[in-house]
C-alpha cells in the first residue's frame, strides 16, 4: 500500500480512538473538598430526618438524599461528568434494569389477593405452631411431661 | 509488529493489540463501568429482598432495626466517605504524576477501610452476643414476628458489602505496591483510576445500605 | 406392567382419548369454561398453522426457484422494503392483540370464583392429596364433587410446592406451603377425571395422582351422608384394605414381609417388636392406633421416623378397620 | 473487494512464511495459557461439545426410560438424570456455545482487530468456565442432584439430597465466566472496530453478539445473587426462601426467572446472528432489512427483561401481574417474527447453494418457526394454565433451543470450519447430517406436543398407559437424532485428520474474517484492514442503481 494510505490510517486512528489522549481532566482541590463537605452534611441530614419520625414518608426522603449523595460521588469522584457519555449510558441502563426488576416484582407482590382475597403469608408457619401447641398441651396432660411442655411453650412464645 | 511509523517508540504499558494509549485507556474504563454495572445488579437482588420482606412484615422490620446502633453506622458512613475522598485525591495525584501524594492517599484509604472493618467487627460481636442472628440461629428475645428474617437480610447485605471492602483493600494494596515501583504517571494511571471507581462503588452501596438498614423508621 | 405389545399401543393411539369426545389435541372438555379455552387454543393453532405454511412455503419456493444454477448467477440488489417490513410487523401485532384480549377475558372467567361456590379444602403433602369438606367434616383422598355446581378449592401444602392439575377441567394452580391458593370449576356431567401434581416435588412426584369423581346432586348428597360412617355391609377388614391403599400406606408398608421405607406388617400382629431405643413393644390395637396418630412415638428399630401423622385425617372407625386388616394378616 | 488490506507484502499468498495460529506454539501449556482469541475459541468449542455429549447421553437415558409407563429406573435416579440433563445442557453447553466458541474466534476477525479488548480477561473467563464446570462434574460424579435445573425452593433448600451446594457453586462460578466474556465483547465492539467500519457496516453476527453480551452483563449477576442466597439458605437456613420461617418461595421464582428468561434469549440471539450471516452469504444477496434485524436483536434483549413472569402464570403470582407479563410477552414476538420474515425475504432472487450451512438454515427456519409460534399458546395466560408444566412446554423450549440455537450453532460451525481448521468436510455427508437432525428432531418433539396438550405433566418418571404411544414415537425420534449427531461428529473429526485442504474463501464471503489466511495467522491481519462498504456487498449482486432494478 502506498505511504499515503498508511498516513490516512494513522489519522483516522488518532481521531477516532486516541483523540483525547492528552487532556485527562484534572479537577482542582476545591471541588474535591466541596463534594466531601456536602456529603458529610447530607449524611447528617439523613440521620436527623430519621429522628423526625416522618412515618410513611421516611423511605422516600431517605432515598432522595441517598440519590443526591450518590450522584455527587458518581459525578465528581468517579469523573462521570467529564467522561465519555458511553460510561454514563451504561450506568443509566443498569439503573433502568434494576428499576424493571423492582417494579415488575412489586407488580406481583402488591396486587396479590386482589381478585380472590385469600391473603395470609404464614399458613404453614401457623399450622406448625398450632400442631406444636396441640402436641404440647396433649403431652402436657401426662404429668411427667409437665417440664418439657413448659420448655416448649417458652420457645414457641 | 506492524510497521506503521506511529509505533516507533512503543510505550512499555501499551498492549500490542491497541493502537494508541487513549484507545487502551478508554477501553479499560468502559470495561470497568460494565463491571460496576454488573456489581450494582448483584446488590440489587439484595435490595429487592429487603424491600419485599419489609413490604410483607413491616412491623417486625421497624422493631428489629432499633437494635442496630445508629452511632456506629453513622461513624462508618463518615469513615467510608472520607476514604472515598482520599481515593479520589490519590487518583488526582496519579494524574499529576505526584508519586508521594499518591502513596500517602492510598495508605490513608486503606487505613480508613480497616477502621470501617474494625467498627463492623464490633457491631457484629454485639449482635452475636444478643443472639440476633439469622434464621434458625436466632435466640434473641423481645421482638415479635420474624426478627430472624430481618437479621438474615442484615447479615447477608452488610456481610457481602464487607467482603467487597476486604477485596477492595486487597486491590488497593496491589496498587500501592505498583505505585511504590513508580508504575504510574500522567501518561499511564488507568489501574489507579479503575480501583478508584471500584472503591467509590463500594462507598455508593453503603450510602444506600446505611439509611435503609439503620435509619428508616 | 403392561408390556410394549404393539396391539395395546396401537389400540390406545386409535382410541385416542378417554370416554367423552376429546378433540385430537385436547382432552374432553368437562368443565364449563373448558370449551372456551379449547376454542381459543384452536384459534391460535390455526393462526400458527397459516403463518407456518406461509413462511416455510415461501422459503421452500425461494430455495427451489432461486437455487444456484451457475456459479456467477446474478442476484437482485434489493436490501429492504419499508412498506413490506411495516406490514409484517403491524399485521402480526394486530392478531396478537386480538389473541391477548380473548385470552384476558377467558382468564378473568377462570380466576373469579362465583359467590355460591362450594368450598373444599385441599391439602397437598409429599406425594398424596387429601380433601376436606368443612361443612360435612369429611376427609377423603379423592375429590367428589356434585355436577352442575361451582366448586371452589382452597389449597395449601404441608411441605414443598405442588400443583393441582385436572386436564379435563383445564385448571391448574400451584399449591404453596406459605399461602392459600384457590381455583374454581364447575363440572358439566358426572364422570371420573384424573388429578396430576405438575410442580416437581421430589421422589414420587409422578405417583402423586388422585381422581375427581363427579356425581349427580342426589348421589353426591347420599355420598356425603355415607361418608359419616363405614358401610356395615362390607366386612371391616375389607374397608381396612381399601383405606390402607387409598391413604398411601402401601408407599412404605407392604403385606408381603418385605420391608420398604417402613416395616412390613405381615405376621406382625401379636408379636413383640424391638424399637429404635432398644425397648420392646407388643404389636396390639393400642400400638397400631398410636403409631397412626403419633408415628414418631415408638419407631421400630432400623427405620427412619419419616411417617406423617394421620391425626385429623382418619376417623376412629377407619382406624379400627385398618387394625382389623392388619390383624387379618397377623401371626395368630 | 469491500476492503483494502494494508499489508507489507502486496500479495497475501496462502503459503505465507508466517505460520498460522495452530502451529505457533507446541505443547499443552501453549494452549492452556494462550492469549490468542482463536485458540481460546477452539478450547471452548472442544469443552462445549464434550458437555453436549454428556447432556445428550443423559437425554437418551431419559427417552429409553420413558418407553414404558412403569420404566425400570428408580424414581430418584430418573429425577437426578433429568436434572443433570437440564443443568448440563443449559449452563455448560447452550449459554457458552455460540458466543464463547464461534464468537471468540470470529468476532475479532470480523472487526479487523488483532485480538479482543482484554486478552488476559478472555483467558481468565475460560479458566473460570473450566473451574465452574468442574463443580458441575463433581456434582454429577457424587450422584447428582434431583432438584430440577430450576432449583425451586423449598424443595432445593430443605428437602433435596445430593451435592446441591456443589452444583449451585458451579453455576455461581460459570456465571462470572459469562459476565466477563460479555464485558470483553462489548468493549471490543465499541472500541476496536476497523477504521471506516461504522455500526451499520458491521456484520449482523456482531450485532447479535452485542445484544447477547448486554444480557450476559445485565442478567447473570442476578442468578449469581439468587444462587448465593440459595446456598446460604440451604446451608445456614436464614429463612429467606423457607416458608416455615416466613420466606416466600414465589420470591425465589421471581429472582430465578429474572435471569432465566433473558438467558433463553442469550442462548438464541447468537443463533440469529449466525443465521443472518449464513442466509446472506449462501444466497449471495444483501441481507433484507439490515437495520430491522440489527435493532430487533437489541429490542429482543431489552424486552426479554420484562417478561419473565410468563413462567409463573400458575405459581400463585397475582392475576394482575400474570396479565401484565402475558401482554408484554406478546411484545417480544414481534421482533422475532420480523427477523424470520427478513431471513426468508433475503432468499428472494438470490443464488442459493445447497451447501451444508444453507441446509442448516432451512432446518433452523422450519424448526424455529414452530418453536416461535408454539410460544404464542404459552404466552396466552388462559391457555397456558392448561399447558404449563406439561410436555407441551418441554417440546416448545426444545424446538427453540435445539431447533434454534443448536441448528444455528451447527450451521455456523460448518460455515467457519474451513477458516478455523483449514480443512474441508464432505458436503453430501453434511447435508445428510442436517436432514437427519431435521427428521429425528421433528419425530421426537412433535409427539411431545400431543402429549402436552393431552395433559401429560413434565418430569414424570411413570405415566398413564394412554400416553405410551406418543412416548414410543418420541424415543424412536431421539435415536435418529443421536445417530445424526454422531454422524456429524464423525465426518468433522475425519475432516481434521484426512480432510482436503480448505480453499481460501470457500463460500465467497466478503466480511473481514475472509480476508485472513486459512487458518489465520496469530495476529490475524498483516496490517490494518480498512472497511469501505457493507458486509454483504457480493460481486454477484447486479450493481445497478436501485431505480433501474427490474423485478
Amino acid at each position: 500500500m502506498s505511504q499515503a494510505a498508511a498516513d490516512t490510517m494513522d489519522n483516522t486512528h488518532a481521531a477516532e480512538h486516541g483523540g483525547h489522549h492528552g487532556e485527562h481532566h484534572v479537577l482542582p482541590y476545591t471541588v474535591y473538598f466541596a463534594v466531601y463537605g456536602s456529603l458529610l452534611v447530607l449524611t447528617g441530614i439523613t440521620v436527623l430526618v430519621s429522628f423526625a419520625g416522618l412515618g410513611k414518608w421516611s423511605i422516600p426522603v431517605a432515598m432522595a438524599v441517598a440519590v443526591v449523595k450518590a450522584s455527587l460521588v458518581v459525578g465528581y469522584f468517579m469523573h462521570l461528568k467529564y467522561d465519555d457519555r458511553l460510561n454514563s449510558l451504561i450506568l443509566v441502563v443498569t439503573l433502568l434494569f434494576i428499576l424493571i426488576f423492582f417494579a415488575m416484582t412489586f407488580s406481583d407482590m402488591r396486587t396479590r389477593g386482589m381478585i380472590d382475597p385469600v391473603e395470609d403469608n404464614m399458613v404453614l408457619r401457623n399450622e406448625q405452631a398450632a400442631e406444636k401447641a396441640a402436641a404440647a398441651e396433649a403431652s402436657g396432660e401426662s404429668s411427667e411431661k409437665g417440664e418439657e411442655a413448659h420448655h416448649e411453650g417458652a420457645a414457641e412464645h | 509488529m506492524s510497521t506503521t511509523a506511529e509505533h516507533a517508540e512503543h510505550p512499555k504499558f501499551l498492549a500490542h493489540h491497541f493502537y494508541t494509549p487513549g484507545q487502551q485507556a478508554d477501553s479499560a474504563k468502559l470495561g470497568m463501568w460494565l463491571f460496576l454495572g454488573q456489581e450494582l445488579l448483584f446488590f440489587s437482588g439484595l435490595f429487592l429482598a429487603y424491600a419485599t420482606y419489609r413490604f410483607f412484615y413491616p412491623d417486625t422490620f421497624l422493631e428489629a432495626h432499633h437494635h442496630l446502633s445508629v452511632p456506629m453506622g453513622g461513624f462508618n458512613t463518615v469513615v467510608l466517605i472520607t476514604s472515598s475522598l482520599t481515593m479520589a485525591l490519590a487518583v488526582r495525584a496519579a494524574q499529576t504524576s505526584n508519586q508521594k501524594k499518591l502513596i500517602w492517599n492510598l495508605v490513608a484509604t486503606i487505613a480508613f477501610a480497616c477502621v470501617f472493618l474494625v467498627v463492623k467487627y464490633f457491631e457484629y460481636s454485639a449482635k452475636f452476643h444478643h443472639g440476633f442472628l439469622p434464621g434458625k440461629f436466632y435466640t434473641g428475645h423481645g421482638i415479635e414476628g420474624l426478627p430472624h428474617l430481618f437479621f438474615g437480610i442484615y447479615f447477608v447485605m452488610t456481610g457481602l458489602h464487607g467482603l467487597h471492602v476486604i477485596a477492595g483493600i486487597g486491590v488497593l494494596i496491589w496498587i500501592l505496591m505498583r505505585s511504590k515501583r513508580g508504575d504510574f504517571s500522567a501518561e499511564y494511571f488507568t489501574p489507579v483510576e479503575n480501583v478508584g471507581l471500584y472503591w467509590h462503588l463500594v462507598d455508593l452501596i453503603w450510602i444506600f445500605l446505611f439509611p435503609l438498614l439503620y435509619l428508616v423508621k | 406392567m403392561n408390556s410394549l405389545s404393539v396391539q395395546t399401543i396401537l389400540h390406545q393411539a386409535v382410541q385416542g382419548q378417554g370416554p367423552a369426545e376429546g378433540r385430537f389435541w385436547m382432552p374432553p372438555a368437562a368443565s364449563t369454561f373448558a370449551s372456551n379455552i379449547d376454542n381459543l387454543f384452536y384459534f391460535i393453532y390455526w393462526l400458527a398453522v397459516i403463518f407456518f405454511v406461509l413462511i416455510i412455503g415461501t422459503m421452500a419456493y425461494f430455495a427451489i426457484k432461486y437455487r444456484r444454477k451457475d456459479p456467477n448467477q446474478r442476484t437482485s440488489p434489493i436490501h429492504g422494503n419499508h412498506a413490506l417490513e411495516l406490514a409484517w410487523s403491524a399485521i402480526p401485532g394486530v392478531l396478537l392483540i386480538a389473541v391477548f384480549v380473548w385470552g384476558f377475558r377467558a382468564y378473568m372467567d377462570m380466576s373469579v370464583a362465583p359467590k355460591d361456590a362450594m368450598d373444599i379444602r385441599v391439602k397437598a403433602q409429599m406425594w398424596n392429596w387429601s380433601f376436606d369438606y368443612p361443612s360435612a367434616g369429611v376427609n377423603t383422598t379423592e375429590l367428589v364433587v356434585p355436577a352442575g355446581r361451582p366448586v371452589k378449592l382452597t389449597m395449601s401444602s404441608k411441605d414443598v410446592l405442588h400443583s393441582f392439575f385436572v386436564p379435563d377441567f383445564r385448571v391448574k394452580k400451584d399449591v404453596l406451603p406459605n399461602r392459600y391458593t384457590t381455583i374454581w370449576f364447575e363440572a358439566i356431567a358426572p364422570g371420573e377425571h384424573q388429578i396430576f401434581c405438575t410442580e416437581y416435588c421430589g421422589q414420587n412426584h409422578s405417583k402423586m395422582l388422585s381422581k375427581v369423581i363427579v356425581k349427580s346432586q342426589e348421589d353426591f348428597d347420599k355420598w356425603i351422608e355415607g361418608q359419616g360412617k363405614l358401610d356395615e355391609s362390607i366386612p371391616l377388614s375389607e374397608h381396612g384394605k381399601r383405606i390402607f391403599t387409598e391413604r398411601g400406606c402401601t408407599a412404605c408398608h407392604t403385606m408381603t414381609g418385605q420391608a420398604g421405607a417402613g416395616p412390613s406388617l405381615k405376621g406382625k400382629y401379636g408379636s413383640q417388636e424391638n424399637l429404635a431405643d432398644g425397648s420392646q413393644v407388643l404389636v396390639d390395637d393400642n400400638y397400631i392406633r398410636e403409631s397412626i396418630m403419633d408415628p414418631t412415638a415408638k419407631v421400630v428399630a432400623g427405620f427412619q421416623p419419616v411417617m406423617p401423622t394421620f391425626k385429623g385425617q382418619l376417623r376412629d372407625d377407619e382406624v379400627d378397620a385398618l387394625i382389623e386388616y392388619i390383624k387379618e394378616h397377623g401371626g395368630q | 473487494m469491500s476492503t483494502e488490506v494494508i499489508t507489507d507484502s502486496t500479495v497475501d499468498a496462502p503459503g505465507h512464511a508466517e505460520e498460522n495460529y495452530l502451529q505457533s506454539g507446541k505443547g499443552v501449556l501453549s494452549w492452556l495459557f494462550t492469549l490468542d482469541h482463536k485458540r481460546i475459541g477452539l478450547m471452548y468449542l472442544v469443552s462445549v461439545l464434550s458437555f453436549f455429549l454428556v447432556g445428550g447421553l443423559l437425554a437418551m437415558v431419559i427417552r429409553i426410560e420413558l418407553l414404558t409407563p412403569e420404566g425400570n429406573l428408580a424414581p430418584e435416579v430418573y429425577n437426578r438424570i433429568f436434572t443433570l440433563h437440564g443443568a448440563a445442557m443449559i449452563f455448560v453447553f447452550l449459554v457458552p456455545a455460540i458466543p464463547a466458541s464461534l464468537g471468540n474466534f470470529i468476532l475479532p476477525l470480523m472487526l479487523g482487530a488483532k485480538d479482543v479488548a482484554f486478552p488476559r480477561l478472555n483467558l481468565l473467563s475460560f479458566h473460570i468456565y473450566l473451574f465452574g464446570a468442574l463443580f458441575l462434574v463433581y456434582a454429577i460424579l457424587t450422584g447428582g442432584i434431583d432438584t430440577g435445573w430450576t432449583f425451586y425452593t423449598p424443595y432445593s433448600s430443605s428437602f433435596a439430597s445430593g451435592s446441591v451446594i456443589a452444583a449451585l457453586f458451579g453455576v455461581f462460578i460459570l456465571g462470572f465466566s459469562s459476565i466477563l466474556t460479555g464485558l470483553n465483547f462489548i468493549v471490543t465492539i465499541h472500541k476496536m472496530r476497523a477504521p471506516g467500519q461504522t455500526w451499520y457496516q458491521m456484520p449482523l453476527f456482531l450485532w447479535a453478539i452485542y445484544a447477547t453480551s448486554l444480557i450476559q452483563v445485565l442478567a447473570t449477576p442476578v442468578i449469581a445473587i439468587t444462587v448465593f442466597l440459595l446456598m446460604i439458605e440451604r446451608s445456614l437456613g436464614i429463612g429467606i426462601f423457607d416458608p416455615a420461617m416466613g420466606g416466600d418461595p414465589v420470591l425465589f421464582q421471581h429472582f430465578f426467572w429474572f435471569y432465566s428468561h433473558p438467558v433463553v434469549y442469550l442462548m438464541v440471539l447468537p443463533g440469529f446472528g449466525v443465521i443472518s450471516e449464513l442466509v446472506a452469504v449462501h444466497s449471495r444477496k444483501n441481507i433484507f432489512g439490515y437495520k430491522a434485524i440489527a435493532f430487533s436483536s437489541v429490542a429482543i434483549s431489552g424486552i426479554g427483561f420484562l417478561i419473565w413472569g410468563h413462567h409463573m402464570f400458575v405459581s400463585g403470582q397475582s392475576e394482575f401481574a400474570g396479565i401484565l407479563f402475558s401482554f408484554l410477552t406478546f411484545a417480544v414476538a414481534i421482533p422475532t417474527a420480523i427477523k424470520v420474515f427478513s431471513w426468508v425475504a433475503t432468499m428472494y432472487k438470490g443464488s442459493i447453494a445447497y451447501t451444508t450451512p444453507m441446509c442448516y438454515v432451512f432446518t433452523f427456519l422450519f424448526l424455529f418457526a414452530i418453536g416461535g409460534l408454539t410460544g404464542l399458546f404459552l404466552a396466552t395466560i388462559a391457555v397456558d394454565v392448561h399447558l404449563h408444566d406439561t410436555y407441551f412446554v418441554v417440546a416448545h423450549f426444545h424446538y427453540v433451543m435445539v431447533g434454534g440455537t443448536l441448528t444455528a450453532f451447527l450451521g455456523g460451525l460448518h460455515h467457519w470450519w474451513p477458516k478455523m481448521t483449514g480443512k474441508m468436510y464432505n458436503n453430501k455427508l453434511g447435508n445428510l447430517g442436517a436432514f437427519l437432525v431435521f427428521l429425528g428432531f421433528n419425530v421426537t418433539f412433535m409427539a411431545q406436543f400431543v402429549l402436552g396438550t393431552r395433559g401429560m405433566p413434565r418430569r414424570y418418571h411413570t405415566y398413564l398407559p394412554e400416553f405410551q404411544f406418543w412416548h414410543v414415537i418420541s424415543t424412536i425420534g431421539s435415536f435418529i437424532l443421536a445417530i445424526a449427531f454422531f454422524l456429524i461428529l464423525g465426518y468433522l473429526m475425519h475432516s481434521i485428520f484426512r480432510g482436503k485442504k480448505a480453499p481460501h474463501n470457500p463460500w465467497g464471503g466478503v466480511s473481514l474474517e475472509w480476508e485472513t489466511a486459512t487458518p489465520p495467522i496469530t495476529h490475524n491481519f498483516h496490517g490494518q484492514p480498512i472497511v469501505t462498504r457493507g458486509p454483504y456487498e457480493f460481486p454477484e449482486i447486479e450493481d445497478v442503481e436501485p431505480a433501474k432494478a427490474h423485478a
